[in-house]
């Protein structure tokens, strides 16, 4: 099955976008979201870390990878991270990151870092929402189904190579 | 400092002075102004009543062009006419804040083969004045301190409302706080931010006249020597209209209007004839006493 | 025949380096001769590819192959190789990672066409000439091989036993392995035949760096006088030794410049570029935004510097491109 | 353990949550496709999991199924991870073989779309079920809890925490900046509704403080550090210079009089400048601590050194010491209660008031004054101007319920308005205007008290003053303020001249709100108040285990519930030092030597100084006990051989993956 | 790898792969009615884009990025490279780098030559062109001169190749070249060494020399191939000359003669895009080098063709002499044999090359004896702001450009490569064409034939690898016959 596309229930493409999000700060201000029932965008998916230093780039990536269409990182402002300078570390990391994956053909609306404060279930929505609206705007990025395609290059049945 | 200039048809016609004077007073505090190529009606009243769309089309492209017309960091519109400063800054929250508009506007460019991406700070001169000049540096080139002159300031309603960009929307201070920087001396005017009656005076007269008749007595009454604007039409209706208030309302006003910058132009020793003082109705250089002899002789 | 082991050494996208690093056993290469019975060595000796066709399949005890996959050619090659080899082993960094050559994979291979035969600044072609996998030239057929859209490393066409790291791999680690083989003293199948620690492990400068090191701003090689002997990283220039296998005993740094990385990752890292990056980035000082932007662009091309030698292997790849076909030809 | 036999067996549970779940996603569909997913054994739907029949399923489950590994998809899991984790221990499984799924407050709260919702859930789901299978036991780290208390704030709500703590047995340090505690409430006059007066009911309380031999008061100080965690807190206290001896001076103020001003000068704070004092003063009469100090700002002495220093040869205690410089201390505790009260409202930002420009205008605190006894005209009510008011207006919601300023009711000012109203016709005989919105008397005895109001013959106009104006268009109105507004009783807009204008202001976050959050790494809500752990399940609790808040700093309250949030406070710290020790998370970082280079790279990344370089073994090296468990380190080990516990590298991996493995419309409707 | 059944069913022999020499090659030879030779192509099918992905990367990577063009050659791919940078950021590094860059790039051609002689195209006379192809090898070699020759070939390379890793961090793929000096400095306790390898370097490359006169001169079936027509192009040469004409590898101004001998051109490095210009033809990926101003004439030879020739023979050719004392006998002795220059014959390249091992390996030694070589100073700090630079040397096989082209950052916008092999690829398939059509006839071929055509571009020691700098990976070189009816006779893959 294509691990690209995620349709709604019309069937047209979703975007697909995976949110790491700080315990302390934004995985609350998500709840926080909820509990004040404010309607957003669904397509996205946090997973919970400790710290948005404990975002490896390579998870980054590797969600890219394996079809997502857009990364958010959500962090405590600078100052109040939880322990101290994890979402500088995290914020340095971004730079260099989307810089890299620009240079690799990964539009800069995909990969977004947000400070989002517990408080703040207000900004979960809205930025949920710009982003998906940037990445709608964008379209999939179908990386999987794009190297499976290169892949068909390749012979790979023997026989068209070994006469013997 | 750079800026990008924003005249608008107001400084260009009726509101020369407060171009002149404002050009000189920028150039005497070392700010540079470039008056922005090809500019177009800002979209004001007219079309912002009947079409907004319209309005906010007309105005995104004088945005669309400063924002190609600077390459180094963010451009900066300086609008001194009230009107058009609203619906400049008006249209660049809209296009920030709502799809729609954003959409119709990109639309709207793109057929002039425009495009926008909502860089473009919109900023007042007062605004310039106070927060990126400073008051000590306006303090320093005062040659002429305004010595017991007592001015009433006044904003008009679309500088401060419904956008307070730089100052308090129902009683702001910057301009009282320039005049002060001047030497002059400023009256706690209530009215300050009161309606002058806008295009009124020109349609329902009685109504027009009686907004400004109280704006005066009030300056009056708290013991204003002038009063000081930063709108071309305010200024157009408190000043024109003070005949035709005394007839109607056997009232004796005769107060000086003028623009704030012309007030800071003269205090700056800067010719009154690069202030337009003289296109003014009423000459306010009589009661401006400090001038009395100040004026350079060459005048 | 004898009975000693069959050993072949095969060659596909490379650079002949890997092949130089094998005579540069110098006088082990008659040992390994006694050792061994090399039955395919193209850079060396002649052999007919027909006997190769000819043997058993795993006839050869084990093949060393070196270079990237990047034509049709290749790909066939590896194929039979590896039905043909009991034991196929990636030999240096271009099979094991895509190696240099992998950078291709930063750009289209359009691009690439039409740089060389059109707007190389030497180039006479006019009537826009481009060689063709199937050309004819007054009536003479002639064919070249299928020029593959990316470049992929070994054991992205058929399976891999081993790897031996390196750019090329030092003859010690060679005649671990032949020694290992020869013993079957080999570790789990899919081992990479070198240390499973970073550079740094067997780097002389490592006592300098201070432990609290803070990264201020990053310098590129020839802005800055490198000193000797201390840590490359520590004084600002960037060095893969911290994300990067060991094995090679630091020779770039012995050269007194930084590891570029071409033995790829330990065994705990997928992405070698996303760590050195994550590592970077965290150890470096500046907090303000606008600072930090600055003082990251002293790394002005973090693909070329963080994937020199591994991005087939890196999870992205590839550049992504506007949709191409794979087929399209030039 | 279950899972010893290596075979991984996992439960699932999708919870109704009654509605506020089932409503939006169809939670049998998601049963039923997770059921289908590798290793699970067991998947099923239940309306209440957090009940007691729920976790009783999970039991009977783990029990008969031998289920090794659990996942439920309910609320968030900082509200019930722990339920289920001990629920999970209970029979038999290591908690931590338990993963959480969040379908409600990131789904069905948040989504309207049942297909999009139920899609998302079963992406969740699926991810949560891959993870858990990577799932290790671990046995979670406690740590003990020393019994000391800190309380920072000595307003009525600090007050009473310390005295509740100190009461227990426990010592307890009280930390207040201002040089006397008792806060705002000893500002006022009487309080409401029953009108007794503040400082009859409040001082008893401050010398208890005083006196107390567990309670350690330090007045005129700040906490300026805070390190460790909950149980184990270093705290740095800062001691500003009195310039007077604390433990020699008694309080005979015979150095007042001594002072070289003759004359108060200085607009003295505690009457809000009402009144004047000397450069040395006591706040108030009934300052507690008893202990005069001089202001640096005003005493010549300290200022310039060229003074006769007479209050210096006044005291025979010796107590002044014009030398005295700020000095610091450290102390230990095991929890904090923060109760560092509120500031009211700037009135100067909403202009159009007149405070400042018009001396007739006055906020409530300074009425408080104005009418209080000790206050700076003896409870007579005398205006700025000298005069005597035969009109006043009182303007409600000043700052409060209005969003050019701030959104939030202050829940105090209608009550305290009233009580001001009442005061001031007593006082004066006044008439008196009230402008309100709503009167919000929602309390025992309020809705009371405004009855008797109104039979007070006291006005109430409905309607949000416009301005206050000096603009006299008529001449009844000339020297008056005229107070414009619309009376939406009778759909007119009225301009009533007045003499006094009070402005009940609100109650806001002290200025300092956030700086003190973060020394003390808690978090505030959109308002700026500090945020309470759950809005009624945890209303005192904070965020970071073992710190705890009281009072206004939470957000506006009155007396009443000030006192009853400080017993709260004082409850739940008691609560942790009674058992002694707390259980940790066991998220922390771990080091596989072998694989490490000794690049030294992690070392400098932890705040926590956990890492350390081996020098003998070139090795790093991870000190579990100081770890917090932020994941930073593992992040950048350029070797891959820092991991960290509950966020393996490969549990993180197999969620990313589980979230966007296999997806396509028609496998929703299962 | 056909499959078509020939007509004629002639038996099929396949030969693979293509075997000793760096890269890969390809030839189809067209026979006429009379079986008879009508055309044969020499196609080189690989392609690796350097130039296109050097896009991006900071321009001091490049000596490090290109040498991955060739593992046999990379010293010269990254001194090309470094001289590039030179000139990229105006910087003229300090004497004493200068020294050590040549001290390094002399002992390097040192050993590359001797790895040909011995290794690759040494087999084809010292084993001979008709031997057994299982002993047509290194052991092959060993055998024939004797074991102990081995290990002195082997510890000889071994000592030389050491020392460029002891100045080069490593010897594949070194990495001393930075713009303004290198990275590295000489220590006075390494002189010493680096002077005894020297010495007996010239001692070997004399020995070579004796060798070769004793086996290939010595045996008059040998001459008269070297001097045969089928080995013979009349065409231009190019090659690096010093103020005096001298063959010069690490640096001086490129000089071209006519077939007669005539200086045709003498030129600068950064000048090199208007006196050399590369064809395209679609039946091999590799590019095709002529002199601009002559123009391309298709591949024949004469003054009249732009086609032109590198390497040894070349460069003795477009040189008036050697700059060393044994090397200059050699030269004079080489000349006087060939009957003066130029010499036109293919297979002279291994005597050439043999000169040069000579002049190698005594410039190796006078730059070990020069005090200044262990200077302390071996940087300048470049702070010219980049646009563009050309650096060129002569490598082992021939003549080498780098043109790079950056942004002010020192970013690469464009890099040109003009690689040793490319240089000679048109002699080369004018070669193989002629020595086809002289030596197949009514169809007839054999082992030793193939192995003769073979020999034809062996003898340049050409390069695929990095004539395929632009194309990446390996194929083996198959020859097909062709009937005149262009159907396939026969396809002999080696």
């Amino acid at each position: 099955m294509d691990r690209q596309q995620t349709s709604d229930s019309s069937g047209t493409w979703q975007p697909k976008i995976i949110a790491f999000f700080c315990n302390w700060c934004t995985y609350t201000a998500a709840d926080l979201a909820g509990v004040s029932r404010m309607k957003h965008d669904s397509h996205f998916r946090i997973i919970r870390v400790m710290c948005s230093g404990r975002v490896d780039p390579q998870f980054v990536i590797d969600a890219f990878a394996r079809g997502a269409d857009g990364v958010l990182i959500g962090g405590c402002h600078p100052g109040d991270c939880h322990y101290m300078e994890g979402n500088y570390k995290a914020l340095r990391r971004f730079h260099l990151l989307s810089r890299m994956l620009m240079s690799m053909g990964i539009e800069q609306d995909r990969f977004r870092l947000e400070w989002i404060s517990a408080s703040e279930g207000e900004k979960v929505r809205t930025v949920i929402n710009d982003m998906v609206r940037r990445i709608r705007a964008l379209g999939p990025l179908r990386l999987p189904a794009g190297l499976a395609e290169l892949d068909g290059e390749l012979k790979t049945r023997e026989e068209e190579i070994l006469h013997v | 400092m750079k800026y990008l200039y924003y005249p608008g048809c107001s400084l260009k016609s009726t509101g020369r002075p407060y171009d002149e004077s404002l050009r000189a007073v920028f150039a005497a505090l070392g700010i540079e102004l470039t008056e922005l190529d090809d500019w177009n009606c800002c979209g004001a009243t007219a079309y912002a009543s009947i079409d907004e769309n319209q309005a906010f089309g007309l105005a995104a492209r004088n945005l669309a062009i400063a924002e190609a017309a600077v390459t180094d960091g963010p451009p900066t519109i300086v609008a001194p006419c009230s009107a058009c400063f609203l619906v400049l800054t008006k249209t660049q929250r809209y296009f920030e804040d709502y799809d729609h508009v954003r959409d119709g506007v990109t639309r709207e460019l793109a057929a002039a083969g425009l495009t926008y991406r909502g860089h473009v700070k919109v900023r007042h001169p007062l605004d310039i004045l106070i927060h990126d000049v400073g008051l000590p540096a306006i303090a320093k080139l005062v040659q002429h301190q305004m010595k017991g002159l007592h001015v009433a300031s006044y904003y008009g309603c679309q500088v401060v409302r419904p956008f307070a960009t730089f100052d308090d929307p129902l009683y702001p201070t910057s301009m009282d706080a320039i005049m002060r920087s001047l030497g002059a001396e400023t009256v706690d005017w209530p009215l300050k931010t009161r309606c002058c009656g806008g295009s009124l005076s020109g349609t329902i007269k009685e109504a027009g006249l009686r907004l400004n008749q109280h704006l005066l007595v009030e300056a009056l009454r708290k013991g204003s020597d002038l009063v000081v604007t930063c709108c071309p039409l305010c200024q157009f209706n408190l000043e024109c209209f003070q005949k035709q208030i005394n007839k109607n309302y056997d009232e004796r006003i005769s107060l000086p209007i003028m623009y704030f910058t012309q007030l800071m132009g003269l205090a700056f020793g800067i010719p009154e004839k690069e202030l337009g003082i003289r296109r003014l109705f009423i000459d306010p250089l009589p009661v401006i006493g400090a001038l009395k002899g100040g004026v350079p002789a060459h005048v | 025949m004898s009975d000693k082991p069959k050993v072949g050494f095969y060659w596909c996208a490379s650079c002949g380096g890997c092949e130089e690093s094998i005579v540069d056993l110098a006088e082990d290469i008659l040992g390994v001769l006694d050792a061994v019975d090399i039955r395919l060595w193209p850079v060396a000796m002649d052999f007919k590819r027909s006997d190769v066709e000819a043997m058993a399949d795993r006839e050869l005890a084990v093949t060393f192959l070196n270079g990237a996959i990047r034509t049709s050619e290749q790909e066939e090659m590896a194929r039979i190789l590896r039905r043909k080899s009991g034991l196929l082993i990636a030999y240096g960094s271009c099979a094991h990672l895509g190696g240099i050559p992998g950078l291709a994979n930063q750009f289209p291979r359009e691009e690439i066409l039409r740089f060389v035969y059109e707007q190389s600044p030497t180039t006479e072609n006019t009537e826009k000439i481009r060689p063709l996998t199937s050309a004819e030239d007054q009536g003479r057929k002639t064919t070249l091989p299928k020029f593959f859209t990316m470049v992929r490393s070994l054991d992205q066409i058929v399976e891999v036993d081993y790897y031996l790291p390196g750019c090329p791999p030092t003859p010690k680690l060679l005649l671990n392995a032949v020694t290992a083989i020869l013993k079957g003293e080999l570790p789990p199948k899919g081992s990479v035949l070198a240390p499973d620690t970073a550079l740094c492990d067997e780097c002389p400068r490592r006592d300098s760096k201070p432990v609290d090191l803070q990264i201020p701003e990053f310098h590129r090689p020839h802005q800055v006088v490198i000193d000797p002997a201390l840590c490359i990283l520590s004084q600002g220039v960037v060095c893969m030794g911290p994300a990067t296998r060991g094995g090679c005993e630091a020779a770039c740094p012995a050269g007194n410049m930084p590891c570029t990385g071409c033995s790829g990752p330990t065994s705990g890292v997928a992405d070698q570029g996303a760590k050195i990056l994550s590592c970077l980035a965290a150890s470096s000082s500046p907090k303000e935004e606008d600072e930090i932007r600055r003082v990251l662009e002293g790394i002005p091309d973090p693909v070329g510097t963080f994937y020199r030698y591994a991005l087939p292997t890196s999870i992205l790849r590839r550049k992504r491109m506007p949709a191409e076909t794979p087929q399209a030809h030039q | 353990m279950s899972e010893q036999n290596g075979e991984i067996r996992i439960g699932f549970y999708v919870c109704h949550c009654g509605h506020n779940i089932a409503n939006i996603v169809d939670v049998a569909a998601v049963a039923r496709y997770v059921a289908g997913l590798p290793h699970v054994v067991v998947s099923r739907e239940y309306k209440y999991m957090c009940s007691d029949p729920g976790q009783e399923l999970l039991r009977q489950d783990i029990h008969d199924h031998r289920l090794n590994r659990i996942v439920v998809a309910s609320c968030s899991p900082l509200l019930h991870e722990q339920t289920f984790r001990t629920a999970t221990a209970k029979a038999g499984v290591n908690p931590f073989y338990f993963q959480m799924v969040n379908i409600r407050e990131n789904v069905s709260w948040v989504h309207e779309d049942p297909a999009e919702a139920t899609l998302k859930a079963r992406d969740l789901a699926r991810a949560a079920v891959r993870r858990v299978a990577a799932h290790k036991a671990l046995q979670p780290k406690t740590v003990s809890i020393n019994p000391d208390v800190l309380v920072v704030g000595g307003g009525i709500a600090g007050i009473h925490a310390a005295l509740t703590l100190a009461n227990a047995g426990k010592k307890v340090t009280l930390v207040e900046r201002a040089p006397t505690i008792g806060g705002h409430m000893a500002m006022f006059d009487k309080t409401f509704p029953t009108l007794d007066c503040a400082a009859c009911i409040l001082t008893p309380k401050m010398s208890a403080v005083k006196n107390h031999p567990n309670i350690t008061l330090w007045t005129y100080a700040e906490v300026t550090k805070v390190d460790g965690f909950v149980g184990n807190y270093t705290v740095t206290v800062k001691h500003k210079p009195r310039y007077v001896k604390e433990d020699l001076c008694v309080g005979c103020l015979e150095c007042i009089d001594a002072c070289v001003y003759k004359e108060a000068k200085v607009p003295d704070e505690f009457n809000r400048g009402l009144g004047k004092r000397k450069p040395i003063y006591i706040p108030f009469p009934q300052a507690t601590p008893q202990v005069v100090l001089i202001d640096p700002e005003t005493c010549i002495a300290v200022k310039s050194g060229k003074c006769k220093r007479t209050c210096v040869e006044k005291c025979d205690r010796l107590a002044i010491d014009l030398d005295q410089k700020e000095s610091f201390d450290e102390i230990t505790v095991g929890t904090i209660i923060l109760a560092t009260g509120f500031k009211t409202f700037d009135p100067k930002r909403v202009s159009y008031y007149g405070y400042g420009r018009y001396p007739n205008v006055y906020i409530s605190l300074e009425a408080e004054r104005l009418i209080n006894a000790s206050g700076p005209t003896s409870g007579e009510l005398i205006l700025r101007d000298g005069r005597r008011p035969k009109t006043v207006g009182i303007v409600h919601c000043v700052g409060s319920r209005d969003k050019n300023t701030h959104r939030w009711c202050s829940r105090t000012c209608c009550m305290y308005s009233l009580k001001l109203a009442h005061l001031l016709k007593e006082h004066s005989g006044a008439e008196v205007y009230n402008f309100y919105i709503d009167i919000r008397a929602a309390g025992k005895a309020y809705e009371e008290f405004y009855d008797k109001l109104l039979e007070e013959n006291v006005h109430f106009i409905r309607g949000r003053v416009a301005e206050v104006t000096d603009w006299a268009v008529i001449p009844e109105e000339e020297g008056k303020l005229i107070i414009r507004v619309e009376d939406t009783m009778i759909g007119v807009v009225r301009r009533i001249p007045v003499d006094m204008v009070v402005l009940a202001v609100g109650m806001e976050p002290q200025s300092d709100a956030q700086e003190v959050r973060r020394l003390f790494n808690i978090s505030c809500s959109t308002e700026g108040f500090f945020l309470e752990r759950h809005p009624k399940l945890a209303p005192v609790d904070t965020f970071t285990d073992g710190i705890f808040i009281a009072g206004a700093c939470q957000g506006p309250k009155d007396i009443p519930d000030s006192v009853a949030q400080a017993g709260a406070a004082a409850a739940q710290a008691l609560m942790l030092i009674d058992s002694g020790e707390i259980k940790l998370e066991p998220n922390t970082a771990y080091l596989t030597e072998q694989n490490c280079s000794g690049c030294k790279s992690c070392i400098n990344l932890c705040p926590y100084h956990a890492i350390s370089y081996l020098d003998d073994k070139h090795r790093a090296s991870i000190n579990e006990a100081l770890c917090k468990g932020c994941g930073t380190c593992v992040a950048s080990c350029p070797s891959g051989a820092i991991h960290q516990n509950l966020f393996e590298d490969e549990e993180i991996y197999s969620e990313i993956d589980g979230l966007l493995a296999e997806r396509s419309p028609e496998s929703t409707a299962v | 790898m056909n499959n078509q059944t020939p007509q004629n069913g002639n038996r099929r022999i396949t030969i693979d792969p293509i075997t000793r020499l760096e890269g890969h090659g390809k030839i189809d030879i067209f026979l006429n009615e009379r079986g008879d030779v009508d055309h044969a192509y020499y196609q080189i099918p690989e392609l690796r884009g350097f130039e296109t992905f050097s896009r991006g990367r900071p321009a001091e990577e490049m000596p490090q990025i290109t040498s991955r063009i060739c593992g046999v050659c990379p010293t010269a791919h990254h001194m090309a490279g470094t001289k590039a940078l030179d000139s990229l950021y105006h910087v003229d590094p300090p004497p004493t780098a200068k020294k050590i860059r040549e001290l390094i790039y002399s002992t390097f051609m040192l050993e590359d030559h001797a790895l040909h002689v011995y290794i690759l195209g040494g087999p084809d006379f010292i084993v001979g062109p008709d031997a057994p192809k299982e002993t047509r090898n290194v052991v092959g070699v060993i055998n024939t001169v004797g074991p102990d020759v081995g290990r002195k070939v082997i510890s000889m390379r071994k000592r030389l190749r050491d020392i460029i890793s002891l100045l080069g961090g490593k010897v594949i793929h070194p990495v001393f070249g930075l713009p303004g000096g290198v990275a590295k400095g000489i220590s006075r306790d390494e002189v010493g060494r680096i002077r005894d390898a020297a010495d007996d370097g010239v001692e070997f490359a004399l020995f070579t020399l004796e060798v070769f006169k004793k086996i290939v001169l010595g045996n008059k079936a040998y001459v008269d191939m070297i001097t045969s027509e089928a080995y013979t192009h009349r065409t231009y040469y190019m090659g690096m000359v010093d103020d005096r004409n001298r063959v010069n590898f690490y640096d001086g101004r490129i000089r071209v003669v006519d077939p007669s001998g005539k200086e045709f051109a003498l030129f600068n490095a950064a000048s090199y895009a208007d006196h050399i210009a590369e064809h395209v033809e679609p039946w091999s990926y590799v590019k095709f080098c002529y002199l601009k101003q002559v123009g391309w004439k298709g591949f024949t030879d004469g003054p009249a063709s732009g086609v032109y020739a590198v390497a040894p023979l070349a460069r003795l050719n477009a040189a008036e002499g050697m700059a060393t004392p044994k090397a200059q006998e050699a030269y004079e002795e080489y000349m006087k044999t060939l009957g003066g220059k130029p010499v036109h014959f293919t297979l002279a390249n291994h005597w050439a090359r043999i000169v040069e091992m000579i002049y190698a390996a005594e410039r190796m030694a006078e730059l070990a004896r020069d005090p200044e070589i262990t200077g302390e100073t071996i940087r300048v700090i470049p702070t010219a702001r980049p646009t563009s630079g050309v650096g060129v040397v002569e490598a082992p096989r021939g003549t080498l450009f780098h043109h790079y082209e950056t942004d002010p950052n020192g970013i690469m916008q464009n890099a040109n490569l003009i690689v040793a092999t490319q240089n000679n690829s048109a002699r080369i398939a004018m070669g193989i064409d002629k020595t086809a059509k002289e030596l197949i006839h009514a169809g007839a071929v054999n082992e030793s034939l193939l192995n003769r055509i073979e020999m034809t571009f062996r003898a340049y020691d050409p390069c695929n690898a990095c004539a395929t700098h632009s194309l990446p990976g390996a194929m083996p070189l198959r020859i097909r016959l062709f009937d005149h009816s262009r159907c396939l006779l026969r396809e002999i893959v080696r």
